[in-house]
């Protein structure tokens, strides 16, 4: 008798340790991966919010220098056109 | 109650009060790092990020996509060591 | 192709779809003039003109001459409400 309950709470507790370890996995797995999923879906947010404010900038900066180089051509341009008219008409 | 009920929540009771159950986590999630788990976890987490891309995936679309992979990914040895811990513990803690 | 450059060029190509980057060409331009960098280029210009005499000045040497201080020129509300149009274009168009 005393074997036979000696087995059977053997095999209670290996039982049992096994569905507590399976447990406590999944309890700590959920946890881990509901953090990791937050995380990282975050981090992907502000990656991308950082890449598109650097873009932005880029993109700003070279329509800037676009205007910018050709309005100063163009004002040269009719500068010195003007001044070139000036002096013709003066010669004449 | 049946008897084996009863002991599983004395046990159990056992286990909290004691701390050993937030130790066997903390165990576990300190193992799951140091074995590259959680790296290997974050990896698939961008994957499956940039597959569907950023604004089709919820953090509870992500979780679901996952938790298989992450499950399976588990090492042996370190279920192990916690199964070895826990009876360890119920040797100790639960007497015939 | 970086993630960088995907992304610029899908900004780009959607701002000259909309027309909107002639527009906010014409809106530089027209802010360059109300803010005076027109006529003080244009002076700066008459200067470097005067001192080197009109013979000795071509289209480029000008140009190059007086770039550094036109970009100078302009005044940094001109840059940031550009930046400004800029962003809350994008905004509008979240789909980027």
């Amino acid at each position: 008798e005393e074997a036979r309950r000696r087995q059977e709470h053997e095999a209670f507790l290996a039982q049992f340790s096994s569905s507590l370890c399976t447990e406590i996995i999944h309890e700590v797995l959920d946890e881990t991966i509901q953090e990791t999923a937050s995380f990282e879906i975050q981090e992907a947010v502000n990656e991308k919010a950082e890449r598109l404010a650097k873009c932005t900038e880029q993109i700003c900066n070279s329509l800037f220098e676009e205007t910018l180089n050709t309005d100063i051509a163009m004002l040269v341009e009719d500068l010195l056109e003007a001044e070139l008219q000036r002096i013709y008409k003066y010669i004449k | 109650m049946s008897k084996d009920y009863q002991m599983k929540a004395a046990i159990n009771q056992k286990m909290i009060e004691m701390g050993e159950r937030e130790r066997l986590k903390e165990l576990l999630r300190a193992k799951l790092v140091e074995s590259g788990w959680k790296d290997q976890l974050k990896a698939h987490c961008k994957d499956v990020i940039r597959e569907k891309g950023l604004e089709h995936v919820t953090v509870e679309d992500l979780v679901t996509e996952v938790t298989p992979k992450g499950r399976a990914l588990v090492p042996d040895s370190v279920k192990k060591e916690l199964l070895q811990r826990i009876r360890a513990f119920l040797a100790q803690h639960a007497a015939l």
